[in-house]
Parts: C-alpha cells; sequence; structure tokens
C-alpha cells in the first residue's frame, strides 16, 4: 500500500467494530451515552453479552473473519462482575487472545478491551471515538478477512 | 544413560504380573529411521522395544484413543495402560489426569529420562540433507549425531545440537515428573537453549514481518488435520471448527444440526486456516506441554508449535502457570490472580 | 523429438517459455515443493520428490465451481470454471507423471470434469527421470512403473550430467520443446547408448518390494474381514497426509461458502477430502458404512489395489512412496500388503 | 455452460405437502424447471438438490417419469439442506442437477407379480416405481404394496394409497398398537410374513431403513423369493453425484452412478459397507 493512496484511504474509509458488551455494565453504558446525547462515533456494531467471561475467542477471530476491522469487549471493572469473578476469567483469556494475534502479525491496536459500567456513559463513547481514530489511521483490516 | 534393556523387562513384568492389559512404546519400523509407536499385549514382544532419540511420537495420544474406543465398547476393557513417557509425555499425562480424562491408576508411567539430549528435530535433519531421507540414525554418544543418508555411501556426523528438536532445547524438564519408574539419568537444567527461544525470536521480528510469515503458513496449510489428530489434548468428539461432525439421532434435531455455526470453511484458504490454527491454539492453552507433535507431522512444516509455545510463554511469564506440572492444579482459564495483567484493558 | 540439452542452457528454455506460468521444484521450509518460477536461473532439478504431488495442479485444494447471488429474488449462477494460461511444471518424477492418466480416467468417465480439464488441457508436464531411488521408500517398479517411465508425461528429460536428454512424447511436449528451439543440440552418436545405460542402472537399484502383484486383488477381497485391517491400523491417527500428498487420490467434499448472509451471495466449493476422516462416509443419522480406522485403512488400500484393478485394469498408486514416508505413526502401505497378501 | 456437470438448474417448488409431522418430518415437493431445462428420468433415479448456501443433497425422485410436468421429492428433515427445504415456501427456488443412478429394470419386469415393502421416507424411491406400474396396470400381474410407519400419524402418501387400493393390494402397518387402527400392528418384516405373498414369477422391491431391509430380505428368502427376485436401494452420503467425489463408494461400484437400485444377487457381492 503506497502512501497516497492511504491517506485518501484514511479520509474516505469508515472502520467496522464489532463491540461484545456486558449487558450488566457496558451495553447499559452504551445506551446511557445514547441516552444523554453524547456525540460519538457510529462506527461500532454492539452485541450483548451475558458477561465478557462468555466471549469465547472464536467470537473474536471470527469477527475478524467476517471482515471487522476491531473488535471491542467490554465487561464490568475488576470487582464488580455480575457473577463474581467472569471478567476476571475473560481478563486472563483476552490477555491471551490479544498476544496471539499480536504475534501472528495482526495489527496490535485492532484488538482492544475495556471496563465501563452502566454510570460510564462518557467512558463508552470515549472508547468507541479512540478505537475509531485509532483504525482510521490503520485503514481496513485485510490480514484474516476471508477474501471471495 | 538409559539402557533399553531395563524398559524391556519393566515392560515384560507389568504384563506377566497382569498390572497392565498393554504397553505403549516404540519399536523399528519399515516406513523410515526413525522408530513407530507399538502397542504390545503380550511379554514376548517386549523384546521389540527400543529407545533413542528417534522415538519422536507422544504416546498418550494412544491413551486417550484407548479410552474413546473402551467408552463405546460393548464389553470395555478399562485395565490399566503402560506407556513409555519422556518428559514431555509425561506432562501430557498430567494434563490428562487434572482433565479427569482418566484416572492416575488406570495408567502406569515408565519414564524415560531425555538426559542429556531429546529427540531428533526431521525438519531441521530434511534441512541438513536437503530433502534427503537418512536410511539409519545412531548416536555415538551425547554430542553427535550419525546419520546414514539414503542412496550416499557416507555416514555424515552431525552435532546433536543441531538437529535436536527446538523443543527439546528449550525444555525444562528432560526428565518426566509424573512417573511410577523412571529410567535414565534425571537432569535439572540443561545447557542448551534458553526457555521459549524459538518464540522469543519469532517475537522480535516487526508486525508486518510477523504477518508476512504467517500468511506464508496459513497460505500453505493443506488441512489434512494431522496436527489435530496427532494432538493428545484434541480429544473433543466435535472439533469446534468441523460442523458437519455432528449427529442427528434420536436426542438432538436437525434444527440444532442446521443451525450450527461454522466457524471456518473447509477451504484452506489463509484466513480460514488463520481461524483453524488460531482456534486450536487458544484452546490448547495452558494445556500444550510442548510435546512438538503437531509440528512433526505437518507435511508442509508449518512451525505450529510457536503458536502454542507463545501461549505457554505468557502462561509462564504472566501467569506462573505450567500445563502438566501439577495435576491439583485449576486450569489456566479456568482460575485467576488479582494482580493478572489489566493495563492492556482501557 | 529427442533432442540434448546442456545443463546450463535449461534456463534458456525456461526463459523462452515466457508466455506460460512456470513451476519447479524448490526447497523451502525443509521440504521440496512445486514453486512458481519466474526466471530460468531459478531453477534447481536437484530435488528428491515434491511433497505435494502434480495433481494439485489439476484438481486444486480449492475449487470455486459457482458463484451464486440472488436477483429478484431468483437465484442467479456465475460459472468460474478456470482459463488459465498455458502451465509448464519442470521436474516431475515419474510416478507423478503416471498418476495423472489415472486421475484422467477418474475425472472423465461418463462424466466430463470440466474443472479438471480446463487446468489439465492447459497443463504440460517435463518429467525428470530418476537416476537413483530418492528414498527407501520407493516401490514404482513393483507397481508397473519404471524410473523412467514416460506415462502421464508429456516430454522426458533423463540427466546425463553435463547434460540432458529431451524427449518430447505428446503434441504439447513437442511444441513445449521447439518453443526452447535455440536452446537444444541434436541427438549425436552415443548419447542414445548413454542414455539407455542411465535408464537401466536407475532399474537395477532395489527397491520395496511386491511380491506377486496380480495375486494382491484376490488377497485384499479374502481378508475383507481380517481382524488384521484393525490391526495395522492401530495406531492411525486418522489425519489425511497419506491421501491429501497422494499423486492419484481423489476423493472430495463440495460445500456452499456464504460471503453474505444478507444479499445470500456465496459460493460453491470443492475442496479436497480424505477416506481415512470419520466423517467422510457418515450419514447425518449418525450410521457410519465405516466406521471405524480398520475399515477406512482397508478402503484406501482396497480402492487403489482391488476396486481400481477391477474397474480399470491397473493399480490407483504409482508407488511414490509419500504415504509411507509422512505417515506420522509408520503406517506402510507395502507392508499393508505384504502381510495382506500372507 | 450446459455441459458443466456442476452447475445447477433452477427449479421452483410449486408444491408442498406436509406428509409427516414431528422431529423427523417429512415434507413432499413438486419442483418445475421455469426455464424449461428439465430433464427426464427413469424409476429409480435420483437429483441432486441444493439450497444456495446450504449446499446439496441427493434426494430419490419420487414422482413417475410419466410425469413431465414437475418433479417430485419427499424429504425428510434431517440436517442442514433438508431443513432449509423445511422453511421453504412455494415459490422458493433451488438448484437441481440430475438426474442420477441406475434405474429398476421395470420393462424386464413385464408379465410378473410385483411385491412393494416399503417403511418410513424409504417409500419414496419405490413410489415412481408403483406410479408407472399402476399407470401399466395390464403389463403386470398381481401388485401389493406393504407400507409400515412409525404411528398411524407418520403415514407417508396417504390420501395416494386411498386411490392406489383400486389397483392394487394395499397393506399398512403400524409399529406400535393404536386404537381404530384397521392395519396390521406390528414392524413391516412381520407384516410381510403375515401375508406371505407368493414368490411365483414374483418380484419383490423393497426400501426403508437398513434395519428393516435386512429383516425384510430374510423374510423374503425365508418365502422362498431368490436373490435375483429382489431388490433394493441403497442410499450411502454422496456429494458429486457423478462417481468421483469417493463417498459412496461401496466396493468397485460408486452407488451414485452405479446404484441405487440393486438386486439383492448384486448387493450380495459387495462390501457391507452401506
Amino acid at each position: 500500500m503506497s502512501n497516497p493512496s492511504k491517506t485518501t484511504e484514511v479520509q474516505s474509509f469508515e472502520p467496522r467494530i464489532v463491540a461484545f458488551l456486558c449487558k450488566w455494565c457496558s451495553s447499559a453504558g452504551s445506551d446511557l451515552a445514547g441516552v444523554s446525547r453524547i456525540q460519538y462515533s457510529a462506527n461500532a456494531t454492539p452485541i450483548t453479552i451475558p458477561c465478557s467471561g462468555s466471549v469465547s475467542p472464536m467470537y473474536i477471530l471470527s469477527a475478524f473473519n467476517k471482515g471487522a476491522d476491531g473488535v471491542l469487549i467490554s465487561g464490568c471493572h475488576p470487582g464488580d462482575c455480575h457473577y463474581m469473578e467472569g471478567n476476571y476469567l475473560a481478563r486472563r483469556k483476552l490477555y491471551l487472545v490479544k498476544e496471539l494475534l499480536q504475534f501472528i502479525g495482526l495489527e496490535s491496536e485492532r484488538f482492544r478491551m475495556s471496563w465501563v459500567s452502566a454510570a460510564e456513559g462518557a467512558k463508552f463513547a470515549e472508547v468507541v471515538d479512540e478505537f475509531v481514530e485509532d483504525l482510521r489511521v490503520l485503514g481496513p483490516q485485510n490480514r484474516l478477512k476471508a477474501k471471495p | 544413560m538409559v539402557n533399553v534393556e531395563e524398559i524391556r523387562d519393566y515392560a515384560a513384568s507389568l504384563l506377566e504380573k497382569e498390572e497392565v492389559k498393554a504397553v505403549l512404546g516404540f519399536r523399528r519400523g519399515s516406513a523410515s529411521a526413525f522408530a513407530e509407536p507399538c502397542t504390545i499385549t503380550e511379554v514376548g514382544e517386549a523384546a521389540s522395544l527400543v529407545w533413542d532419540p528417534t522415538c519422536l511420537n507422544n504416546l498418550a495420544l494412544y491413551l486417550v484413543k484407548d479410552r474413546k474406543q473402551q467408552a463405546v465398547a460393548k464389553t470395555p476393557d478399562n485395565r490399566p495402560v503402560g506407556i513409555v513417557a519422556k518428559g514431555c509425555d509425561s506432562r501430557a499425562v498430567g494434563v490428562l489426569l487434572q482433565e479427569n480424562f482418566f484416572k492416575r491408576e488406570d495408567v502406569v508411567v515408565i519414564g524415560v529420562s531425555c538426559e542429556g539430549t531429546g529427540v531428533v528435530d526431521s525438519n531441521k535433519l530434511s534441512d541438513k540433507l536437503k530433502g534427503k531421507t537418512a536410511s539409519r540414525i545412531t548416536f555415538s554418544g551425547a554430542d553427535d549425531i550419525n546419520v546414514s543418508v539414503y542412496g550416499d555411501e557416507t555416514e555424515t556426523v552431525i552435532p546433536a545440537q543441531e538437529i535436536l528438536a527446538d523443543r527439546c532445547l528449550e525444555c525444562r524438564a528432560a526428565t518426566p515428573t509424573l512417573h511410577d519408574v523412571v529410567f535414565g539419568d534425571t537432569v535439572e537444567a540443561r545447557d542448551f537453549n534458553e526457555p521459549f527461544h524459538a518464540a522469543k525470536e519469532a517475537e522480535s521480528a516487526s508486525e508486518d514481518e510477523r504477518w508476512a510469515t504467517w500468511e506464508h503458513h496459513f497460505d500453505r496449510c493443506l488441512r489434512c488435520f494431522a496436527c489435530r489428530a496427532v494432538c493428545p489434548m484434541c480429544y473433543c468428539h466435535e472439533c469446534v471448527v468441523d460442523s458437519t461432525t455432528f449427529v442427528v439421532t434420536l436426542g438432538t434435531s436437525a434444527e440444532e444440526k442446521a443451525n450450527r455455526i461454522r466457524w471456518c470453511e473447509r477451504s484452506a484458504n489463509t484466513s480460514e486456516s488463520a481461524v483453524y490454527h488460531l482456534t486450536r491454539a487458544i484452546h490448547l492453552a495452558g494445556r500444550c506441554i510442548d510435546c512438538g507433535e503437531c509440528e512433526r507431522v505437518c507435511p508442509v512444516n508449518i512451525p505450529l508449535r510457536l503458536l502454542n509455545t507463545k501461549l505457554e510463554k505468557e502462561a509462564f511469564e504472566m501467569f506462573e502457570y505450567q500445563a502438566g506440572h501439577d495435576i491439583e492444579q485449576a486450569s489456566l482459564l479456568s482460575s485467576f490472580r488479582d494482580e493478572d495483567p489489566n493495563s492492556f484493558i482501557r | 523429438m529427442e533432442k540434448i540439452l546442456n545443463q546450463e542452457k535449461l534456463r534458456e528454455w525456461v526463459d523462452m517459455l515466457d508466455d506460460c506460468e512456470v513451476y519447479a521444484p524448490a526447497f523451502a521450509d525443509s521440504v521440496w515443493n512445486y514453486a512458481r518460477i519466474e526466471a530460468g536461473t531459478d531453477i534447481d532439478l536437484s530435488h528428491t520428490n515434491t511433497i505435494g504431488s502434480v495433481k494439485e495442479f489439476v484438481f486444486p485444494q480449492r475449487e470455486v465451481f459457482f458463484r451464486f447471488e440472488k436477483k429478484d429474488g431468483v437465484p442467479v449462477l456465475t460459472s468460474t470454471l478456470p482459463d488459465p494460461k498455458p502451465t509448464v511444471v519442470f521436474g516431475v518424477r515419474p510416478c507423478d507423471g503416471r498418476g495423472m492418466p489415472r486421475n484422467d480416467t477418474v475425472f472423465n468417465k461418463e462424466f466430463e470434469d470440466p474443472y479438471y480439464w480446463a487446468r489439465r488441457n492447459k497443463l504440460t508436464l517435463v518429467g525428470l527421470a530418476c537416476n537413483q531411488p530418492h528414498s527407501p521408500n520407493c516401490f514404482c517398479q513393483s507397481v508397473g512403473g519404471s524410473p523412467h517411465s514416460e506415462d502421464g508425461l508429456d516430454i522426458l528429460m533423463t540427466d546425463l550430467g553435463d547434460r540432458f536428454h529431451v524427449k518430447g512424447i505428446t503434441v504439447k511436449g513437442v511444441e513445449a520443446m521447439e518453443r526452447g528451439r535455440d536452446a537444444f543440440d541434436a541427438v549425436r552418436d552415443g548419447d542414445q547408448t548413454e542414455v539407455e545405460k542411465v535408464h537401466d542402472t536407475s532399474r537395477s537399484f532395489p527397491q520395496r518390494p511386491l511380491d506377486n502383484l496380480d495375486a494382491i486383488p484376490k488377497a485384499i477381497r479374502e481378508s475383507f474381514d481380517s481382524p488384521l485391517w484393525a490391526d495395522m491400523a492401530q495406531h492411525c491417527i486418522g489425519c489425511g497426509i497419506c491421501t491429501f500428498l497422494c499423486p492419484t487420490c481423489h476423493c472430495f467434499d463440495i460445500n456452499d461458502e456464504v460471503i453474505s448472509p444478507t444479499t445470500g451471495e456465496g459460493e460453491r466449493v470443492r475442496t479436497w477430502d480424505n477416506c481415512q476422516f470419520p466423517d467422510f462416509t457418515m450419514h447425518t443419522s449418525g450410521h457410519n458404512p465405516r466406521a471405524d480406522l480398520g475399515s477406512r485403512l482397508r478402503q484406501r488400500v482396497s480402492h487403489k489395489f482391488l476396486y481400481f484393478v477391477e474397474n480399470h485394469n491397473t493399480q490407483q498408486c504409482t508407488g511414490c512412496g509419500r504415504c509411507i514416508t509422512e505417515c506420522p505413526v509408520g503406517i506402510d502401505i507395502v507392508a499393508v500388503l505384504e502381510r495382506v497378501s500372507q | 455452460m450446459s455441459d458443466n456437470l456442476y452447475l445447477p438448474k433452477i427449479g421452483r417448488i410449486v408444491g408442498i405437502n406436509e406428509e409427516t409431522q414431528g422431529a423427523r418430518a417429512i415434507k413432499t415437493f413438486k419442483v418445475e424447471f421455469p426455464n424449461d431445462d428439465g430433464f427426464e428420468h427413469d424409476c429409480g433415479q435420483c437429483a441432486m438438490l441444493s439450497m444456495f448456501g446450504k449446499g446439496e443433497s441427493m434426494i430419490s425422485i419420487a414422482s413417475s417419469p410419466l410425469v413431465k410436468e414437475y418433479k417430485q421429492f419427499s424429504i425428510m428433515k434431517m440436517g442442514r439442506v433438508t431443513s432449509a427445504f423445511h422453511a421453504a415456501k412455494i415459490g422458493d427456488f433451488i438448484g437441481i442437477r440430475g438426474p442420477y443412478g441406475n434405474q429398476f429394470p421395470l420393462h424386464d419386469w413385464k408379465g410378473r407379480d410385483l411385491v412393494f415393502i416399503g417403511g418410513g421416507v424409504g417409500l419414496a424411491p419405490i413410489w415412481p416405481v408403483i406410479q408407472t406400474a399402476i399407470a401399466r396396470r395390464e403389463d403386470f400381474g398381481k401388485i401389493t404394496v406393504f407400507y409400515g410407519a412409525r404411528t398411524s400419524n407418520d403415514i407417508m402418501y396417504e390420501d395416494d394409497f386411498e386411490k392406489l387400493k383400486a389397483s392394487a393390494e394395499v397393506q399398512l402397518s403400524v409399529d406400535a398398537p393404536e386404537e381404530g387402527w384397521p392395519g396390521y400392528t406390528g414392524f413391516v418384516p412381520a407384516n410381510l410374513m403375515d401375508k406371505a405373498p407368493s414368490p411365483d414369477n414374483a418380484i419383490a422391491i423393497t426400501c426403508g431403513p437398513p434395519i428393516m431391509i435386512k429383516f425384510v430380505i430374510q423374510n423374503l428368502q425365508a418365502l422362498g423369493f431368490a436373490d435375483e427376485q429382489i431388490y433394493t436401494t441403497i442410499e450411502n452420503k454422496m456429494k458429486c453425484g457423478v462417481g468421483k467425489c469417493g463417498r459412496c463408494n461401496v466396493g468397485k461400484d460408486y452407488v451414485c452412478v452405479k446404484g441405487p437400485v440393486y438386486s439383492w444377487a448384486e448387493l450380495k457381492s459387495l462390501p457391507q459397507e452401506y
């Protein structure tokens, strides 16, 4: 990819994010961001899940396979899990996923995790905005995307 | 030095005393200079057992196969099985015990120390011989491996360190920790490569270089599934990447089969093979005991072991977890600590 | 057409095939395998045998049959029949060459496979005779072949040390030689004798023997219910190595791959499949005609040495030895046949 | 493009009849060729049906070759493709290629008695033979149709059986006792023994679950039917339909080409891998 085309791509490129959001916190946080009329990027497709601990690495790989430019997983802050320890298990598991994806050379910025409580609408908006900005710079995700 | 007669005698006595129904071991085969797996059930067969650095296979796979067979057998034979195990193989038994695949009394581990060596890496050997076949591999001592090349008159002497498998050079437990008996000298640390050397080297490349490497490898995958078939830890009845094996019986429904998610297609594409190999790697996190079988059997030599050791490295460094070392411990992914890394999370 | 090609002129010939895709063996990732050659200088014919067989050129691991999409609610199918550039493959060992006519039979018969033939018709196979066996598992002569068999090849090259003897066997082969006309020299007195000498020597090396090849079909038929099969497959792991690397194994799977679940767009794709996989013959109900490893090993061996013989009067095995050498657990088809024949 | 054997023709579903309900529901589909590129078939042949995006399945053509306007398929809901069929509506499009396989040698059976023995969805492959024989009623002697299902609700082609009674002897059975059931109670092979059709100058044609076929053939032999008088069909997993992909391979035969119709005399010589 030569530089000039990259610049134009950055301008016209709208990254697509698949966001797996815990229903007890981040999903509500994203609702709060909306209800509070916080302006933030509309690039994330939210998928509500019962707990960040329920995210199978398959979901992440599959999202990238189907063409997601970034994958976000957002759950409850440590200590706040509705199921006591789901987010701790998620943290360990997803740390390994992150390391593995980096290891095979997927751009490390494309996979992200955040702790967003139901009260943190503003933080959710920030997380998504930052993610979108970083992905704009990276351009489309082609490494793990299925090519017909 | 391991005296193979001791292994033979021990195996024979296990069979003679009917303490086991069979002993899994190695014998010389007709197919190559490497040893092949064997299952002996008669005392007399014990004499065919061999032991040397051409004994590559992780025989724990056959413990798994036996359990699966007995589970569906009309008259199951659940008597214990003896297994000749290297350090890594014994850790595989450890993980299977940890996962309650069978009980400790179901298996007699005939541990064999790799002492100062390990096993020969068939890829490194192929590199040395530029694809030619070794017709005979012998060992003059700990340091040298003599290889007779098929079609050549001569015998090549190769320093052991140059063709021992990476996993052996990096091995931290060359003597089986879990065993009923152990043959050979117990060795603590060996002066080869640091642990996780190959994974660290792969990590040090740039992101683009790393992707170029793995894109190249994923693209070459034939999807013969030998890596999965040979792995003692890949014992799932239905593999997550293989939705077609789901059986519609009276207890299941057509909808279940129809709605089975196809996580990856059967096409050997870069993207689909990436999903397969990465899924497999994650599923083995904290379970891979680095026997290197996946990498050994790969017909196109994808360095699959790197994916697993990368995760074992993280497990060790970040979570102080080593697969197969403690059969009582909670598994890597079902446990956590407060001090687990958190800084990568926004 | 018979010519002489000096070793250093090989590159010239390759360069003159510039409107073709040229492939030749290359040593990478610790194995020899066919790789695209950009220039004649890249060619290296010091190979043993390639890990993948030439069947990959006509029967790739993944073949898209057609694309489907919906227009106004009606499915529209677009065939993706390949239209490849003429392809020339160098360094094909005679065992792989012999695999081709066997594959032709399968993909022809009463139903001609257009995808196979689209590739096959554009393919020229330049064989290289084996001056000596590459591996202790070679057994081409035991299944009716030879280290310099011309069967299935378009051209056969024989290495005479400083030069090659090059023989055009088919029209396609002669054409490929004519393209490189300037690179070749005429055959001179004595060359023919030398070729014969090299060929004679190559046949004199011992190979894995298969005693009484003609009696094998009967032996297999009679051993159908023998416990031998389960015993020999005891350590089989049920992977696809033996069949995927085989120059004549051709079993495949067909699946729909959806590109867009929203538009219903997708492709129907053929991929390699393997009789050693447990789900190969499994019905949806779970009923499996070949449920155990023993019956699957029996199927692989029977197909090659009994059923194919019954249907086509020849073995579906060319003795390349890949399935023996590459088997992770040492299953050895020659040893299997020996035991069955006893 | 027409010579591309893997490229299906487009078919349109013009009729759906719910035969049986439940976990193993059966529906019968009438399929037309909107592009007028249909094909002729013989009794016993199959077609490869596809739902684009789901895949292909080999299904017996259940309509008589004498019916030219449409082809009929009775499909049991079992997996991915068949579930998609069960979710389909009238007017939906499918892919169809064929016809594949051999045929029942109906022409050789002139003047003979025909005994059909079907079970479950196994009635579908022999249904076109029954229909054709009825249409050429004068060519054959006595025609008897045995058919059994698990319950009376699981009986396929219920209305057609009523019509069939005019020209053939119909023997229905259900597996378990049912109140008010007029027919036989018990498994099909037992019903066969009970009625004991004569083997003289007769041909027996059977299809159903493998276990049923096994006992039907045993019982036919007990009744004195010779191996050459017994015909059945075998269905192995199929993918290509044209004798290449290797899945349906039994002995030297690819069932999709050499089968699915076999006389017991022929079938006996094949390994029992079906």
